[in-house]
């Protein structure tokens, strides 16, 4: 890592867990005040500001926590997969802390994201759960977080779990998009979509603002829970470095 | 504002339960995801600072 | 005095990559050929995921007949992933995986060799038998090419993908379920068009579509696959 | 050939919460034996599987004729020679299967002299008997007749003396001191002293990591 001087000095600053672990404790509270703010503003304003569908009355507002959830679910695991690659090339620590933190927070997403779409169908479709396309490529992406999980605990020394999971998740970011495609084709081909969950022609500012702010509300508040698993995890990895020592006994 | 009395809102238009069980359900996944790093975060904190007077000790 | 060596050794006449790939090849074969009973076990839990269909779902051939195609490669499917385990596992035990990554020949050569002869036991050998078994769900004579060119352009993607799950696995002392676990998800594409193809040629559409597609799926996994594995290995024998 | 062949410098390696060495530094020059010394769980393997590329779980600076071992992996490869704690020979392959693809595997082993190898072993006639009918001993006396193969300049022997008997042995250590002559540098650990080199440098892990 020394040689390669084209890196910004920022980078190297992340790559010491305790700097990470500095910075990350100055922004907490910052990211804590505007998740709530947003995603407490943004449920009301769903709940009872905005107007209801037409066609499936206030069972919409469901789409309120299900895309968010579905957004931030793929993401996480982009960053998983993206922060496990730079600690595969770069050996960096810190990136590996953060694939591993990104597993549980983006699995806990998919459950939300198949349980609302569940209960979403319910009402919609007249069952509990349907294999459409968006669903079922959700259920696989749980499925793969689910993977990554075991095979993460599975592996005994630290630094070759990272490693194993970050293969692992590359190779699952290589297969989403296949994924995604061949589930929906799949689903055109087994049942014509008549009606889709979260399609909408052209949505109302009243409806998709709202959508918006949940969606930023989200990633605030995935902000958060990372940068508190991300302390804790940098804890636990450094606990023999001098300045963990130091921060816990002055306390 | 699309709800005349609280009662409409509460029954959100005969979809009640399935409006309010997903928010439900939203609330407790992202509460989960909030207190467990909390709770964890605790209990390291207090299981490493034990181990340290522990060393501090025995050497 | 040290260069005097190499250069001895490399005025010999050397074996190239693709004697290595040969080379192992054979090797991977023979050690299951004197195995007997690794070579037929996939083939066995094969016809056996097939019987359970009829005991369980229904005898009635005609409802059997649309099951035919998903049954076939579901346990196709389950059958590669079976023998999985074993693809790197004896090599670990033994230690000739330390030596296999401390060859200056690439990586990928032994990866491949080493993948094909899973397969031609594994995928090669259920394409064989599979028109057999298909008969015995009464899957139509029209859909027996449609299977048997499905099963052989799709089982490969299903072995180099499998491996993948085994390189990662290879040093846990229980690594079967878990391969199952990381790996099925990404068989999904796998199992979609081959169903599919199956399923066209029993309807008479055409199926260059589907078989165009798992060749894709098959050239990307060859592409990409071997480096996955590669990685998996260096890393499970380091740790 | 100017500077040693290996060098290392201020390696740290740490195994399940215990630091095996720190700051282990040591060179290996040609004609060279070095013997790696140290109590058992002493990180002996550890470090020879560190030096061979297998273990990358490190810190610190490897260096193959003055260049980062990294750098030139390949070149390392095609230079070294390990021999691992498990033999590496498949019980259901024959001894000469076994090591012709050996032979395919690392050009340095020269393929013609295969039977010639067994011999000097004291494997002749056991050419084409599978190795799961040949004892622990044997197993590890296949792998060895890799050492007659090999061109290769750096040796690293795990244990090479083990499940071995004395005449053996001897055989051994004549094999190593022709290599040591053509300026060949070995690196193992044995738990028996080394007779008849006057090169043998030791290092000892003991001295250099614990707490």
């Amino acid at each position: 890592m020394a040689d390669s001087k084209w890196m910004p000095r920022w980078f190297y600053q992340l790559a010491s867990p305790r700097w990470c672990y500095q910075i990350c404790g100055k922004l907490l509270p910052w990211f804590t005040v505007a998740a709530l703010a947003l995603l407490i503003g943004g449920t009301l304003w769903a709940l009872i500001f905005a107007p209801a569908d037409y066609q499936q009355g206030n069972s919409f507002r469901i789409i309120y926590l299900h895309v968010p959830s579905a957004i931030l679910a793929q993401s996480c695991y982009m960053l998983m997969a993206v922060a496990g690659a730079i600690g595969l090339i770069w050996k960096m620590k810190v990136a590996d802390m953060v694939a591993k933190a990104c597993a549980p927070i983006g699995a806990s997403l998919a459950v939300l994201a198949l349980l609302t779409g569940a209960i979403w169908g319910k009402p919609t479709w007249g069952s509990w759960w349907v294999w459409d396309a968006r669903l079922t490529s959700m259920l696989i992406l749980f499925f793969l977080y689910l993977g990554v999980m075991a095979l993460n605990s599975a592996i005994e020394s630290e630094s070759t779990a990272a490693q194993a999971t970050a293969v692992l998740a590359l190779v699952g970011l290589v297969n989403i998009p296949i994924i995604k495609y061949s589930v929906e084709w799949w689903n055109t081909l087994h049942q014509p979509a008549t009606f889709k969950l979260t399609e909408k022609p052209a949505m109302p500012a009243e409806m998709w603002v709202p959508l918006l702010v949940m969606v930023i509300g989200f990633y605030a508040f995935f902000a958060v829970t990372l940068m508190m698993r991300l302390r804790n995890e940098i804890l636990r990895r450094e606990r023999r470095a001098g300045w963990v020592k130091e921060l816990l006994l002055s306390k | 504002m699309s709800f005349n009395s609280f009662s409409e809102f509460l029954s959100m238009g005969g979809h009640g339960l399935y409006v309010w069980l997903s928010y439900g359900l939203g609330v407790i996944i992202i509460l989960g995801n909030l207190i467990a790093p909390l709770q964890a975060g605790k209990r390291l904190r207090a299981q490493l600072t034990r181990r340290l007077i522990r060393e501090s000790k025995g050497s | 005095m040290a260069d005097l060596i190499t250069q001895a050794a490399s005025e010999r006449a050397q074996i190239g990559p693709g004697g290595l790939f040969v080379a192992t090849l054979r090797r991977d074969l023979m050690l299951s050929l004197r195995r007997k009973s690794e070579l037929v076990n996939p083939l066995i839990f094969f016809l056996m995921v097939i019987t359970l269909f009829p005991l369980g779902v229904s005898p009635e051939p005609g409802f059997l007949a649309q099951l035919a195609p998903g049954a076939l490669w579901v346990a196709a499917l389950l059958a590669t992933l079976l023998s999985m385990d074993s693809l790197f596992r004896t090599d670990f035990d033994d230690g000739s995986l330390e030596q296999l990554l401390l060859s200056p020949q690439p990586l990928f050569i032994v990866v491949l060799a080493k993948v094909l002869a899973h397969w031609m036991l594994s995928g090669l050998a259920l394409t064989l038998v599979a028109p057999v078994i298909a008969v015995m769900l009464f899957l139509p004579a029209e859909g027996m090419p449609g299977l048997m060119l499905s099963l052989l352009i799709g089982t490969p993607t299903l072995s180099l993908v499998g491996a993948i799950g085994a390189a990662l696995t290879v040093g846990l002392k229980r690594g079967g379920v878990l391969i199952s676990l990381l790996v099925l998800p990404l068989y999904i594409p796998v199992l979609i068009f081959g169903t599919s193809a199956v399923q066209a040629a029993v309807t008479g559409l055409p199926l260059g579509g589907y078989l165009a597609l798992l060749g894709a799926l098959l050239a990307l996994g060859l592409a990409l696959a071997p480096l996955a594995i590669g990685a998996a290995l260096r890393i499970s024998v380091s740790g | 050939m100017s500077g040693p062949m290996l060098q290392v410098e201020n390696l740290f390696c740490e195994r399940d919460d215990r630091m095996l060495f720190e700051g282990l530094g040591f060179s290996v020059d040609a004609g060279e034996i070095v013997q790696i010394e140290g109590a058992n769980g002493s990180g002996k393997t550890t470090l020879l599987r560190i030096l061979s590329g297998l273990s990358r779980n490190y810190e610190g600076d490897i260096f193959w004729r003055g260049e980062p071992i990294d750098r030139v992996r390949d070149q390392f490869c095609r230079e070294l020679l390990y021999f691992g704690h498990q033999p590496g020979v498949k019980a259901l392959l024959t001894p000469e299967e076994n090591l012709r693809w050996y032979c395919a595997l690392h050009p340095s082993l020269d393929a013609s002299r295969v039977a010639e190898a067994l011999e000097q072993v004291g494997l002749a006639g056991f050419e084409d008997v599978p190795c799961h009918s040949l004892s622990a001993g044997q197993h590890r006396r296949v792998s060895l007749s890799r050492l007659y193969l090999s061109d290769a300049p750096l040796w690293i022997l795990d244990e090479p003396f083990t499940a071995i008997d004395k005449r053996g042995v001897a055989a051994k250590e004549a094999l190593i001191g022709r290599h040591i002559a053509r300026g060949g540098s070995v690196i193992l650990t044995t738990h028996q002293d080394l007779q008849g080199s006057s090169v043998v440098r030791s290092i000892n892990l003991d001295r250099q990591g614990g707490h």
